[in-house]
């Protein structure tokens, strides 16, 4: 009893220091500003993760996984008969977020110290990391939703400042201006939601409310409500339709960021908050459906989207989103750990990725077009494997990470309706498909570049590929921890967090489960479509030494010298290649920069222009000013007295 | 002389001071020397002042009186600093006119 | 009421320095003198007393605000120092006349008689026209005094008339005799609501409600910067101290009658000032309609009388003060050394003076309402008091138009981040600007991070 | 200039109206303060800026009759609330010493000494601001 409760007090003061290393980490990188040399304030903000790493996988190790810790810190708020204190809940479903935080932000740390090296801005660089992993840290470990919600705006506000990192040019403003709005649009979803938790149940604190929804009819239009409101707020932060358009265009950040922020973490800040509210979304299954929509649907469009874009950095972009729309098909599905499962194996190889491409962009001093890359393969070998191994952990090729939770979502979705399992799947082939297709267009071929940046092109230095190698190898074994059903074997992963998930599993209809035979054959079909996709890639990029169009107009020309090939050129070329070409092209053009953005651009517009012309009434003239004031007073009078 | 007013109902009164106030209104809005509109202001005051006085006199109550010294000490001190300002932007911009004065706009 | 003698005394003090040829001294005088009649304000905390045939009271509403209007004023004096360096010749008056301001704040936050709250809000009045205006040979200067002026004595008339109304029809300028009329009386009045309309219009114009808020972005851009920053702060702080020091003592009973009013006002004012604001280039200008959507949100304040509403509006009146007073203290340096009040002068801050840049975004965050900082809790606990009393669709505008509020914040701290910088000006931050933006900031945080003490003092 | 005159023979009729309601002493100072000290300084400064000669512009038309319609709408307003008023039953006392110079005087400096003294600060601060803004500086 004793030994229990020094164990639990030491646990508590742990977990309080996870969130306090980075943050001193900031301060001291922070107030001393560009008084510490370069690698210093570099290596002040790894150690701080890496110190938080090491407490959080000390609580892994000690905490049992059917047990939580929660504490208050403080009594925050005590207004009215409300009580909301600042506390942490310490379980499952935090640890495995803590650890993926930050441990692969000590890694994304590490890398930067090379990668920024010499930016003027690196102290300032440093100090926003740290300050992220901050925020981050709070919006996982807060045990109510508005110590998430600091989180949540915290991670939002460094988001944008990263993302504006370097302002000299003006698009990235514009990007970070964007990032803004959109996700101000999913906070206010956020925002309304908590009210309306806090009108509903007076409470805030996920326990209570848990515990409270229970009371409520299954489908409850208040609960409804509620859980759309808060996956309004998911949507913005985690880049689904309709907000999902900032995300491709905050890659002008610097690409650590991109990675850390934009793949591994932040984005995933969505994808944890519904699944800490489990119960709260199961209990409105209208709600879950909603998502399951939203997701297959972004996966599928963004997926398509991908196919067309040459920036590297885009590439992966679209392809976050898709992997993020994949996620909430899980969610939408009710199978939370399955999600969580993908938000692990997806932070470690999209880190990879991110990290891979950003070794190609520092090998060729900034390019990022890939069709000015080619043949880096023989130049940069460390970076080329470890991408091909993140390439194929994203595709789903069996041993890798990405193929076992891939395709525990894929069984699940057959377990719904076979009709979302093939929508799901092709998007998994388009996936694969893309991901070969920068793989070979990046790296294989001929170098079509000049030649004097040629000579230049370099292996990155150690700080840059050791994450890189230490990723790969997570890419590669992390799957093992969510073995598939048919193996006969505990599914590590799940039973972890079932102290979590499990609360919301009594309250869904229980899912038939697949005979082994059927799991077989989906698996199967699944592989071979990945490999497939893979190898079709390979004819067209590799075989055909096909190359992206550069323009419209060339485009005609590269499909004419298609079209003189072999006879099943043509019809693949019909049936298969235009088809798709034509319909990324055309998201990509009409939903995407039309729709999307200007659905929001206009939003955006018309304050703009009320602002405008509210501004007008300010004409500088007293009389004018008078006159409204009495016709204001006239007004309010008429409307007292009279009415 | 001081049954003059016995029969005087005390809502002439509330008329005049209202009629008188909204005088001072339209003057203030209609003018455009900043010295007018000032004098139309001061006349919104002493309407008020007649008001005081009025219901002071009819109910038989001093409070009234008394704070019409106050509305007096105010008068005069917003016209010692208007009349200040005035001066002080006559030797910049030598016009007295409110609409001369449109550079802070927008 | 002791707090008001001390202070006036304080003000002669300053007017006199100069005849005594002590104007180097007068600043610190007046710092360290608000500093000790803070304390003396403090301690008499818990103690409820009438003065003056019950003229003026000391409550806790008036100790607190109290307290909070001197640490402002305080820290505006501490920052004219160096801004007034050059004034030499005037110090004494400037200094005067802002301390009688305070007495007039101070008037305003304990007057248990109208009369009390006319000389109030008259004084406070007439000392910041002539502030406003005290900038002589700047025409932009004038212009704000002379339409402050004019559109205040406008404001004026109409205040005086709807106290003469309430007079009438209760025959007392008494707040708690017209309180007790209201509660006793079988028909009110119809000239009683009148009157009550026209106070009501006053202070709404003081605390620039739209459509009553013309007069404050002109005015604001037009004033002397550091005086900007006074009537931001200090005024708006006060006004709604009178406004619901007035609304909770002799409009009492009044049983929402108003309610509906403030509540349109509201919803207008935080509508008209947020989007306003987005088009804004000059930064005094931006933080007068900053101030208007803040006097909007402050309104849902008075909506409820009870002692979370004063807890509330207290909470939000500090967040707010505190925050504006940072961003000054960084601004007005900023502004003499670009000789520009645009948001181009901020161009490139960021990368120039860091840690000042860092205090400007901590304190356009904590107005932005984000958290950690005290904008955001302030926020959020008159938001749920205008939950509390059931008027959800104002709520709604409140959330939305906050949100919209946010992007105007981040222009300036773009401006400061992502702009290229104008290598060619120099800012330098003297250390008083520097100690009072640190020392702002830090009180902004700390209130975020542990409100308890501030939201549970009534 | 002519407005400052009918401004002042417009203080002397409501001094008359002082004194037909019984407040004899008020309709001396007023006449004393208004027509004595503020209409002189009103005609002085209309002297100092040699502003006779100038024509009084008016405002545009448009501005003129929204002016006209605000102001007759308020008025119309305040006489609507006016007249659905009860007052019209109160009758003037015959015989009333309330505006005498010693009832005045006792409540001045009993019940309201306080508003009193704080003037004494109102007026302070507008004789400093009066005169730091109309001095000439050298």
């Amino acid at each position: 009893m004793n030994d229990q409760i020094t164990n639990s007090s030491l646990l508590t003061i742990l977990s309080i220091l996870i969130p306090v290393f980075p943050l001193v980490g900031f301060l001291i990188n922070g107030l001393l500003g560009k008084r510490v040399p370069e690698p210093i304030s570099g290596w002040i903000g790894s150690i701080a993760v890496l110190a938080s790493f090491v407490c959080a996988a000390t609580i892994f190790f000690t905490l049992p996984a059917t047990e939580s810790l929660s504490f208050n810190l403080f009594n925050w708020i005590a207004y009215a008969n409300l009580n909301i204190s600042f506390g942490f809940l310490i379980d499952p479903l935090t640890i495995t977020m803590l650890l993926v935080i930050t441990g692969i932000g000590f890694l994304i740390h590490l890398y930067s110290i090379s990668y920024m090296h010499g930016d003027e801005g690196f102290t300032r660089f440093f100090t926003y990391l740290n300050l992220f992993i901050f925020f981050m840290l709070l919006l996982v470990m807060g045990n109510n939703y508005l110590v998430m919600f600091i989180g949540w705006e915290g991670v939002g506000l460094c988001s944008y400042l990263l993302i504006g990192f370097w302002f000299k040019e003006h698009e990235n403003n514009n990007a970070a201006k964007k990032a803004f709005i959109m996700n101000r649009v999913g906070d206010l979803g956020f925002l309304l939601g908590m009210f309306a938790l806090l009108m509903l149940f007076g409470t805030l604190d996920y326990a209570a409310v848990a515990q409270a929804v229970q009371g409520y009819p299954v489908n409850h239009g208040l609960i409804v409500g509620i859980t759309l409101l808060l996956f309004i707020g998911a949507m913005g932060k985690s880049a689904q339709i309709p907000l999902y358009t900032w995300l491709p265009d905050a890659m002008a950040g610097p690409t650590p960021v991109s990675a850390l922020i934009h793949a591994a973490t932040m984005v995933t800040a969505g994808i944890y908050m519904i699944a800490r509210s489990n119960v709260l979304f199961a209990m409105a299954p209208a709600t879950l459906d909603v998502i399951l929509i939203v997701g297959v649907a972004t996966c599928v469009m963004a997926a398509i989207i991908g196919l067309m874009q040459n920036d590297i950095k885009k590439v992966l972009a679209y392809s976050t989103v898709s992997q993020l729309g994949l996620m909430f098909v899980a969610l939408g599905l009710g199978a939370f750990s399955s999600g969580m499962f993908h938000v692990v194996t997806h932070a470690f190889f999209k880190a990879l990725l991110f990290l891979g491409s950003g070794s190609v962009i520092h090998a060729l001093h900034g390019e990022q077009d890939i069709r000015k890359m080619g043949g880096l393969g023989k130049y940069i070998k460390i970076t080329f494997i470890t991408f091909i191994i993140g390439s194929l952990a994203i595709s789903g090729i069996p041993p890798f990470a990405g193929f076992f939770s891939k395709d525990e979502i894929l069984a699940k979705t057959f377990e719904h309706s076979p009709a979302i399992w093939i929508i799901v799947s092709l998007s998994s082939a388009l996936t694969a498909f893309y991901m070969f297709r920068l793989v070979y267009i990046t790296f294989s071929g001929n170098y079509r570049g000049t030649e004097e940046t040629r000579s230049k092109i370099h292996e990155s230095p150690a700080l840059i590929t050791i994450p890189l190698i230490i990723l790969a190898i997570l890419s590669i074994i992390g799957g093992f921890m969510g073995l598939p059903a048919i193996t006969g074997l505990t599914h590590a992963f799940s039973t972890y967090l079932s102290s979590v998930t499990g609360a919301s599993a009594g309250i869904l209809p229980e899912a038939h489960h697949l005979s082994h035979a059927t799991e077989y054959v989906l698996i199967g079909v699944a592989v071979l479509a990945a490999i497939v996709s893979i190898l079709i890639a390979r004819y067209m990029y590799v075989t055909k030494g096909q190359l992206p169009a550069n323009s419209d107009a060339e485009l005609n020309g590269v499909q004419k010298l298609v079209s003189n090939k072999f006879y099943v050129d043509e019809v693949y070329n019909a049936v298969f290649v235009k088809p798709v070409v034509k319909l990324s092209a055309l998201i990509y053009e009409y939903v995407d920069k039309l729709l999307v953005d200007n659905v929001v651009n206009g939003v955006a517009k018309v304050t703009d222009l009320s602002g405008r012309t509210l501004r007008l009434v300010q004409t500088g003239s007293t009389t004018f000013y008078l006159l409204a004031m009495v016709c204001g007073i006239v007004i309010l009078f008429v409307i007292r007295l009279l009415i | 002389m001081e049954n003059a007013l016995v029969s005087v109902p005390h809502n002439w009164y509330l008329l005049l001071s209202s009629l008188l106030f909204c005088i001072g209104v339209m003057g203030v809005l209609f003018r455009r020397n900043v010295i007018v509109i000032l004098m139309c202001i001061e006349l919104m005051l002493n309407s008020v002042n007649l008001l005081l006085v009025s219901f002071s006199a009819y109910a038989q109550n001093a409070d009234g009186q008394v704070f019409v010294f106050f509305v007096m000490v105010v008068a005069a001190a917003e016209v010692a600093v208007g009349l200040a300002l005035i001066v002080s932007i006559y030797r910049n911009v030598a016009s007295t006119d409110i609409d001369s004065m449109k550079k802070l706009k927008w | 009421m002791n707090t008001i003698i001390y202070t006036s005394v304080l003000g002669f003090i300053c007017m006199v320095a100069e005849i005594l040829n002590l104007r180097k001294v007068i600043i610190p005088v007046a710092v360290i003198g608000l500093a000790a009649i803070l304390g003396l304000t403090v301690m008499e905390w818990g103690t409820t007393a009438t003065h003056f045939n019950d003229m003026v009271r000391t409550d806790n509403f008036s100790v607190a605000f109290g307290s909070l209007a001197i640490i402002i004023t305080g820290l505006v004096i501490a920052l004219s120092s160096d801004y007034y360096k050059n004034e030499q010749n005037h110090i004494s008056d400037y200094m005067a006349i802002i301390v009688f301001t305070l007495v007039g704040g101070l008037v305003l936050l304990s007057y248990s008689n109208m009369a009390m709250l006319f000389l109030g809000i008259e004084i406070l009045s007439i000392s910041l026209y002539v502030m406003a205006g005290s900038r002589k040979y700047n025409t932009s200067s004038n212009e704000a005094g002379l339409k402050y002026f004019l559109m205040g004595s406008f404001a004026s008339g109409f205040l005086l008339f709807g106290i003469a109304l309430i007079y009438g029809v209760t025959g007392s300028f008494h707040l708690e005799a017209i309180n007790t009329y209201l509660a006793s009386a079988t028909a009110v009045s119809p000239l009683f609501y009148l009157g009550v309309l026209m106070l009501l219009v006053a202070i709404l114009f003081k605390v620039s409600a739209a459509p009553f808020h013309f007069w404050s972005p002109d005015v604001y851009e037009g004033s002397p910067a550091l005086i900007t920053a006074l009537m931001a702060t200090l005024v708006k702080v006060v006004m709604f101290g009178a406004f619901y020091r007035l609304f909770s003592t002799a409009f009492g009973n009044l049983g929402g009658y108003t309610n509906w009013l403030i509540a349109l006002v509201a919803a207008l004012t935080m509508v008209v000032g947020n989007l306003t604001a987005l088009q804004q280039v000059n930064v005094k200008r931006l933080l007068a309609f900053s101030g208007i959507a803040h006097a909007g949100y402050l309104l849902l304040g008075i909506l409820s009388i009870t002692t979370d509403a004063t807890s509330a509006l207290f909470y939000y009146s500090a967040a707010y003060a505190l925050a504006t007073i940072a961003a000054f203290a960084v601004a007005i340096p900023v502004f003499q050394s670009a000789g520009s009040e645009l948001v181009s002068a901020f161009n490139g801050l960021g990368k120039r003076k860091p840690f000042m840049a860092a205090m400007l975004t901590m304190a356009l965050i904590s107005l932005a309402g984000i958290p950690p900082f005290a904008g955001f809790l302030a926020k959020y606990y008159i938001f749920s008091e205008a939950m509390a009393n059931g008027f959800f669709a104002l709520l709604l505008i409140a959330i939305v138009s906050s949100i919209i509020g946010v992007y105007y914040y981040f222009k300036l701290i773009l401006a400061m981040y992502t702009q290229p910088t104008d290598e060619s000006v120099d800012v330098k931050f003297p250390t008083v600007y520097v100690v009072v933006a640190v020392l702002c900031v830090l009180l902004s945080l700390a209130l975020g991070l542990y409100p308890n003490p501030v939201i549970q003092l009534f | 200039m002519y407005s400052v005159i009918a401004m002042i023979v417009c203080f002397f009729s409501i001094a008359g109206h002082y004194v037909l309601l019984n407040a004899q002493f008020l309709a001396i100072v007023h006449i004393i303060v208004y027509a004595g000290a503020i209409m002189v300084l009103f005609l002085f400064v209309v002297m100092l800026l040699n502003l006779n000669q100038e024509p009084d512009k008016s405002h545009g038309k448009l501005l003129r009759v929204a002016a006209a319609i605000s102001g007759g709408m308020l008025f119309l307003v305040l006489l609507l609330s006016l007249n659905t008023s009860e007052t019209g039953t109160f009758v003037l006392p015959e015989k009333s010493d309330i505006g005498m110079v010693q009832h005045v005087g006792k409540k001045l400096f009993n019940e309201y000494v306080l508003p009193f003294e704080i003037s004494s600060v109102l007026l302070l601060s507008a004789i400093i601001g009066s005169v730091v803004l109309a001095k000439k500086e050298a």
